[in-house]
């Protein structure tokens, strides 16, 4: 088996990710999904860092779970904002600006 | 200040890992000269989030006030230092371990930031035009609009003071973002200016269901953005194992094989610049971003990120992407002359002022693309002024737009400003001045803007997109005469709203938008000069 | 299939069969329980397949030589990450689950085609790229010193400036929660004598309210107490049972007003007792 | 916006204009003191309410004193070292665009900062007077020292471009002064259609900056003068149309006169200033200046004496039925400037003629409009002749220095009018041809009917019963006013003997604007000859006036009259036509715009603009605010990325 094949996992899981974001409706599970794009992110991180026989890889992947950490946390904070005032996760039920 | 220490103490767990590979860590060299505004910027937030802890709550707005124009002014003469030092001269290069460049174009657009975000924390800082201690801002964020809690909050003089640590916070993002030299240090820096911006949004005083909106669509848009960038940055670092921007260069150009790789994360990576720089197809949360948002922080945004995201924009491209000219101009021309089309033509219908000013400023991102196509260092110096003459202007439009006001806040329907020009002569004059200058009509910034880029991009051999440009700026500058004429030469409504008197804060950033948009549209050359000076990139 | 190199620091730079083993068993899992976030009604579960997705992700972390990242993926992201979001799904009400019905016109077939383009392009990019004929260099040199060791080595020398931003970062989130979710106390706390001084001086029962079933056949909760006179206290009784008509009879001695409504099965239309039935128990 | 396109010829490198140095190095001042006055009293605030009356007019009086230091040490130099250009600094440098920001003060600047400065000064004074009640009287002052500052900018620039600027300067000003008092709808609407009209011919001014960048790549006179004889004649009349079209503008000549009637709304000194002495004139000071380009496009300079000549007849005949005094003046100013267009319209020969006329004109025409200031405030801001009546008793100060404007104005013998106008019928005749014949005949006519529309206006004023209102108490004017008035009065006297006096003025202007042409001229009659006719054309004008307006009792309610007289008094239809001509299809284009956009592509009444209203409005539909659609958009455009990136590879 060759390395690539985690390469083509994180691309197809980013992709997944990408979809949801489009597909569903709570805001949660939206961030949540854009959480599984940047892990697949990070899957290519590591595998390319592996292919290129340097920790760079490795060092950005780690960034990025201290940058969603902190990401997260403003996200849910945000999300909880709006819920506290609308009852409401659901992004379509955000729709006064428009046009 | 604050950073030495980080630096001490994070070399303390790395030394107790091993000790075999703790001597042979070598200590980080850290330019702290070269990098000073950065870190008085950083260390006057941090020490914001500090007065919120310990300052008494009736001080805490003057206190926050002061540290943050302080922070801004210091880090501003910092820059002038840095751009003026003999001693420093020689460090204009790569420094901070290869992570920043400190070049021309760096210093001109961290001078541009600093004093864009200067003028905008004047309007952030105004208490007068909606009275009380939190000016414009919720009293308290965490509660409900309009219940007994937020009453009571308000009741109480609660006043959101976190704003102004956070729009420090953005703004050492903004001044680190375009002087990135390596993509991962880029990815920081940009969710260290959109954080605090997210939250920043939302926390409008009236309307704040429109506000908070806003930020759930910027926050889920904005870390949708994100993530296509990195995985950009992911191919990047697969195609050349590195993402230092000059060694991705050079892989690019003693390429040997296949650059499907290459061309694709250069792809991804634009998606999530031309986002922050609200280029279109990514443009869509513009609008509606800038409407909910609290005026200030729209003006704050739509000066200092544009600003910003160019920047970087410029830099990765310049630099990282040089030698792949052929390959993104076309790309690029399609997307300047799309983003100019939907932002001239949509502004046409709008009916609201803060999304035409955002509508206009995705034309003005087109514009402002026109002179990145360029490729060169004249179409570099067109967009350093373009983006400092745009940021003024679109900070004087916004702070007209916080002082027109009925009962219920901001009156932002473009029908309440007929006959704005009758009553408030001043005021109505400063903004038809901005909105000429968006037009690019001659003896204002806006047609030197317009003609350095374009000039500029002619001799890049790209007319046709000039020529689709000056089209668009025909057809933005019918709807801003059209809004003169209404301001100007209809009769007002007699419930229509008044231009509330603001303090000195905003009177100070209106005319300071007014003067710079004039002057530089009259003698423009020392600051073209500037960023001619400014325009080269170190790679 | 690529055999295993003997050299146990190039150990890295081909995968072994077991690790192909473990990726074809893994990576279904992994993209099944992604396709499952799209499909599953309930955010929870959403939630769990996503935790699912990490760990998997984890493991091939660990099987790329890297161990830190490995563990840091659960400790940080399943276990810290995914909690926060398993505690904001119970603050909105756990039970709480999308219909799966789209109402955006065209969104979900375009949605779908679009993402489904996209894949092509980038796992075609990445066909393309001709991973085959390179070399994997593998991280046995760069781990040479250790894993933990090689990742230090270069946070604190190349990376040390996004180090250092990065905790403006933490200190933007931290603030941030804290801005959006603290709410200050502008009023001081009550102290027990003052809320039940108030309690006693409002209108409201000060005591405890009479348990069903007292001196009644049953002691269950639909069945009233009966007071000394022998008419049943509505005070007793769940005010959900009242207005569901659920109320035992009890045959009490006297038959009372309240009693014949509840009968009738319609609901007293206050059901909280006001001041003036305040003495009837 | 311009672009660089090679330019077709490349501008000679300038020697003929010496680097200011010594004295000269103080022309910045001129300006410097008006617009720091302005700047004190804009930014001040109520703060400089005391004594900005004051610092207004010390601040013009003291460019005035520059202004003279200067011209002493000009007239001390020789000839060819009395032009001279200050480099103040360099505006724009972007590629082959290059504009400095320059000071040029030569013959021709030196007369026009004199009269702006000297006039501008006595209105000063004046207007410390006439504006003692308003409330703003501070922010009226810092807006006549803002107009000083612009004016004087317009007639220093070096370069068309800098003119631009106090071309607009002025045009800015101008709009401020008449909206003045804009809380009153008539007034507004009146500044209004002065900035339309201006607008128009700006339009013009920047269309010939453009096409002189095009043609020369440069937009300085020096270089643009030194090369325009190389460029096409097409070219040239082109340009020469479009400065006529902006000195149309700014001068209220035909065809966008109609502004400057209703732009007496301002406050009178404002008219004096502004609507009479000096802003008007800049289109003759911009033709002037531009000699070298008309003398090379005939056509042009022809159509710049018939815009003259026939503005100089349109405006005397509706000054025959104003019964406004400042409408009547303002239709004489239109008229006058008329003379001036077409002196300046007959090439060399008229330049220094035209410019002549100017500085008188500015003189008689100030006195005449502060002396209807002071009538108005002594009638309580009554404006209608048929009120007035018999003010020479009441007012003998007044009486008698807006007599002596009057016959400055007619071309009474030995006064400023007789010499500058006589000269200009001259010039006309002198012509030959049938254009001269044409010309000369009109200009002389237009003479006859000056003199019947003035000396009505003086007997309906100054003679005759009185027709006062109940509550009209007239009285002389304090002198902060009444010294002015005397000042300009003994200009309106003298200057014209002095200036003509061995054709001086000629002399001085040479220079710069080229030869007397009497030389040149075909002799078809002899100077005595015009100028006896001219008298005996403006003595029965005079005469004519004199029996229908002092011999016979002027109605106070206006008759009826006849149809001629109902078109004059309507300014005969230019309202109208203009509404006809211009505005309705522009409203018609601004409707059906406005009807575009709200009903999208419906409303097809105007193909382009409907068709971007329309899609417009569709587009703006895709913005749905559904965070979701916006993901598509950007997931769909992150594929278009890509896909378009790799597309080059495949």
């Amino acid at each position: 088996m060759g390395v690539q094949n985690y390469l083509y996992l994180s691309a197809i899981l980013f992709t997944i990710g990408a979809a949801g974001v489009l597909l569903r409706r709570n805001a949660i599970v939206v961030f949540m999904c854009v959480e599984l794009m940047l892990n697949a992110t990070n899957l290519a991180f590591v595998t390319f860092a592996r292919i290129h026989g340097n920790l760079d890889g490795q060092i950005i992947a780690f960034f990025v779970m201290v940058v969603a950490a902190a990401e997260v946390v403003v996200g849910l904070a945000i999300i909880v904002t709006i819920f506290r005032t609308r009852r409401s996760t659901s992004v379509d039920d955000a729709n006064l600006l428009k046009y | 200040m604050t950073v030495a220490a980080v630096v001490s103490a994070a070399s303390v767990p790395a030394a107790s890992v091993s000790a075999a590979a703790a001597d042979s860590i070598p200590a980080p060299h850290i330019e702290y000269g070269v990098l000073s505004p950065l870190f008085v910027v950083f260390g006057a937030a941090v020490l914001g989030v500090l007065v919120e802890a310990f300052a008494p709550r009736a001080a805490r707005w003057a206190v926050q006030v002061g540290l943050t124009v302080l922070g801004l002014v210091g880090a501003f003469v910092a820059v002038v230092l840095v751009a003026s030092s003999d001693d420093w001269k020689g460090a204009r290069a790569v420094v901070a371990e290869g992570a920043v460049t400190v070049d021309g174009p760096t210093l001109f657009l961290q001078g541009t930031i600093l004093l864009l975000a200067f003028v905008a924390v004047l309007l952030l800082a105004e208490r007068r035009l909606d009275p009380g201690p939190s000016g414009a801002f919720a009293a308290q964020a965490s509660t409900v609009p309009g219940s007994p809690g937020e009453r009571e909050a308000t009741r109480a003089g609660a006043a959101q003071t976190e704003v102004f640590p956070l729009t420090l916070f953005a703004v050492g993002g903004m001044l680190l973002f375009p002087a990135a030299n390596d993509l991962l240090v880029a990815f920081v820096a940009l969710e260290v200016l959109s954080l605090p911006l997210y939250l920043l949004c939302g926390l409008a005083r009236r309307r704040r269901l429109l506000s908070q909106e806003a930020a759930m669509k910027y926050f889920l848009l904005g870390a949708f953005s994100s993530a296509f960038f990195l995985y950009g940055i992911a191919l990047l670092y697969g195609y050349a194992g590195s993402i230092r921007l000059s060694e991705i260069a050079d892989a690019a150009t003693q390429a040997q094989g296949s650059d499907v790789l290459l061309l694709s994360g250069v792809g991804l990576v634009t998606v999530g610049l031309l986002f922050k720089a609200g280029a279109a197809p990514f443009h869509a949360w513009t609008p509606d971003v800038y409407q909910g948002a609290p005026t200030a922080v729209t003006a704050f945004m739509a000066a200092c990120t544009k600003v910003a995201a160019f920047g970087a924009l410029l830099r990765i491209y310049y630099v990282a992407f040089g030698g792949l000219k052929w390959e993104w101009r076309p790309l690029m021309w399609g997307v300047a002359i799309l983003t100019m089309l939907v932002g001239a033509v949509i502004s046409l219908t709008q009916q609201d002022v803060k999304r035409m000013l955002a509508y206009s400023s995705i034309a003005h991102a087109g514009f402002v693309l026109v002179g990145v196509l360029a490729a060169d260092d004249a179409g570099l110096r067109g967009v350093l002024f373009y983006l400092l003459a745009y940021g003024f202007a679109t900070i004087g439009a916004f702070a007209v737009v916080t002082m027109v006001r009925d009962p219920a806040g901001e009156a932002t329907h473009l029908s309440q400003w007929a006959g704005l020009g009758r009553r408030s002569p001043l005021v109505a004059g400063a903004f038809a001045i901005f909105l000429l200058s968006f037009a690019g009509i001659p003896l204002t910034s806006g047609f030197m803007s317009k003609y350095a880029v374009f000039s500029a991009a002619l001799d890049g051999g790209a007319s046709p997109v000039v020529v689709v440009a000056v089209l668009a700026s025909v057809v933005a500058a019918f709807f801003y005469v059209r809004v003169i004429v209404l301001m100007f030469f209809s009769e007002p409504a007699a419930d229509g709203p008044t231009v509330a008197v603001p303090s000195i804060l905003t009177t100070v950033a209106l005319a300071l938008g007014v003067t710079v948009t004039l002057v530089l549209g009259v003698i423009p050359q020392p600051v073209l000069d500037l960023a001619g000076d400014a325009a080269a990139f170190v790679r | 299939m690529t055999p295993a190199v003997s050299d146990p620091l190039l150990a890295a730079a081909h995968t072994s069969t077991t690790e192909a083993f473990g990726f074809w068993v893994l990576a279904p899992i992994a993209v099944l329980a992604a396709l499952g976030m799209l499909f599953v009604r309930k955010a929870v579960h959403s939630a769990l397949l996503l935790a699912t997705t990490m760990i998997v992700l984890a493991v091939f972390y660990l099987a790329q030589s890297g161990p830190f990242l490995g563990i840091v993926q659960i400790v940080v992201y399943t276990g810290a990450v995914m909690m926060l979001f398993l505690f904001v799904l119970m603050l909105v009400g756990v039970d709480s689950s999308d219909s799966l019905v789209e109402t955006l016109r065209g969104q979900r077939l375009t949605g779908l085609l679009l993402a489904l383009g996209f894949g092509v392009l980038v796992v075609g990019a990445l066909g393309r790229s001709a991973f085959d004929d390179v070399t994997v260099v593998g991280l046995g040199t760069a781990n040479a010193d250790g894993n933990v060791e090689g990742i230090a080595r270069l946070l604190f020398t190349d990376y040390v400036l996004a180090f250092e931003v990065t905790s403006a970062l933490l200190i933007t989130a931290a603030l941030g929660a804290m801005v959006l979710a603290h709410r200050e106390r502008h009023t001081p706390r009550k102290s027990q004598r003052e809320l039940s001084e108030e309690r006693f001086r409002s209108d409201e029962h000060p005591g405890p309210l009479p348990p069903p079933g007292v001196y009644a056949r049953h002691n269950a909760v639909d069945f009233p107490a009966l007071l000394p006179d022998g008419s049943t206290s509505d005070l007793s009784v769940s005010r959900v049972l009242v207005a569901r008509g659920d109320v035992q009879d009890v045959q009490p001695a006297v038959e009372t007003t309240e009693q014949r409504s509840i009968e009738a099965g319609e609901a007293p239309e206050d059901v909280r007792p006001g001041p003036t039935q305040g003495g009837r128990y | 916006m311009s672009f660089p396109y090679a330019p077709v010829l490349a501008a000679a490198e300038p020697a003929s204009v010496a680097q200011a140095s010594g004295t000269a190095d103080l022309t910045w001042l001129l300006l410097a003191f008006p617009i720091a006055g302005a700047a004190v009293l804009l930014l001040g605030g109520r703060r400089t309410d005391r004594f900005g009356h004051l610092l207004g007019t010390l601040a013009s009086a003291a460019s005035f004193v520059v202004a003279l230091v200067l011209w002493l040490d000009m007239a001390g130099r020789d000839v060819e070292e009395r032009a001279t250009i200050q480099k103040l600094w360099t505006a724009i440098d972007v590629g082959r665009f290059h504009v400095d920001i320059a000071l040029q003060l030569d013959q021709l600047s030196m007369a026009f900062v004199l009269l702006i400065t000297g006039v501008g000064t006595l209105i000063h004074i004046y207007s410390i007077g006439y504006m003692a009640h308003d409330p703003d009287r501070r922010r009226f002052f810092a807006y006549l020292n803002l107009f000083v500052a612009a004016m004087l900018l317009l007639v220093l620039g070096s370069d068309y471009f800098v003119v631009y600027i106090g071309w607009e300067g002025v045009g800015l000003a101008s709009y401020l002064l008449i909206g003045f008092w804009g809380r009153n709808p008539a007034y507004a609407t009146a500044a209004k259609k002065a900035f339309v009209a201006n607008r128009v011919g700006d339009v013009g001014m920047s269309l010939a900056i453009i096409l002189m960048f095009t043609t020369f790549g440069a937009t300085d006179f020096v270089r643009v003068h030194a090369a325009a004889a190389g460029a096409g004649e097409g070219t040239l009349t082109a340009i020469g149309l479009l400065l006529l079209l902006a000195a149309c503008g700014k001068s209220a000549q035909l065809p966008l006169q109609s502004w400057l009637g209703d732009a007496m709304a301002g406050p009178t000194p404002v008219s004096a200033l502004i609507h009479a002495a000096t802003m008007v004139t800049a289109g003759v000071y911009l033709i002037v200046r531009s000699g070298p380009i008309f003398d090379l496009a005939p056509t042009a300079q022809l159509v710049v004496a018939i815009v003259g000549a026939a503005t100089l007849v349109f405006g005397a005949v509706i000054g025959l039925a104003k019964d406004d005094i400042k409408k009547a003046l303002a239709a004489s100013t239109m008229s006058q400037i008329g003379y001036m267009v077409l002196a300046a319209g007959l090439g060399p020969a008229g330049y220094a003629v035209a410019i002549f006329h100017l500085l008188t004109h500015g003189f008689f025409k100030a006195g005449l409009f502060l002396g209807a200031g002071s009538v108005m405030h002594a009638m309580n801001d009554t404006t209608d002749m048929r009120r007035f009546g018999g003010l020479r008793t009441a007012m003998p100060v007044t009486f008698v220095t807006f007599g002596l404007g009057y016959l400055a104005i007619i071309g009474f013998p030995l006064l400023s009018g007789f010499w500058s106008k006589d000269k200009i019928i001259e010039t006309a005749f002198h012509e030959g041809g049938v254009e001269g014949w044409t010309l000369g005949v009109v200009a002389l006519l237009g003479a006859g009917i000056t003199a019947f529309y003035m000396t009505r206006v003086m007997v309906m004023t100054f003679f005759g019963p009185r027709r006062w209102a109940e509550d009209a108490h007239p009285h002389e004017a304090p002198a902060v006013m009444t010294a002015p008035m005397v000042l300009l009065a003994l200009g309106s006297v003298f200057l014209g003997g002095i200036l003509a006096y061995g054709g001086m003025l000629q002399d001085w202007l040479e220079p710069v604007v080229g030869g007397h042409g009497e030389e040149e001229g075909v002799t078809t009659l002899s100077p005595i000859v015009v100028t006896l006719l001219t008298l005996l054309v403006v003595a029965g004008g005079a005469a004519a006036a004199y029996l229908q307006y002092g011999r016979r009792e002027v109605p106070v309610v206006a008759p009826v009259g006849s149809p001629a007289t109902i078109a004059a008094r309507n300014d005969l239809y230019q309202d109208a036509f203009n509404e006809a001509v211009l505005m309705r299809p522009g409203q018609y284009l601004t409707r059906s715009l406005v009807y575009a956009d709200n009903r999208g592509v419906d409303g097809a009444v105007n193909g382009l603009a409907a068709l971007i209203g329309g899609t417009s409005g569709r587009l703006r539909r895709l913005q749905t605010g559904f965070v979701r659609s916006y993901a598509l958009s950007m997931l769909g455009g992150a594929a278009l990325v890509v896909g378009a990136l790799l597309l080059v590879r495949i």
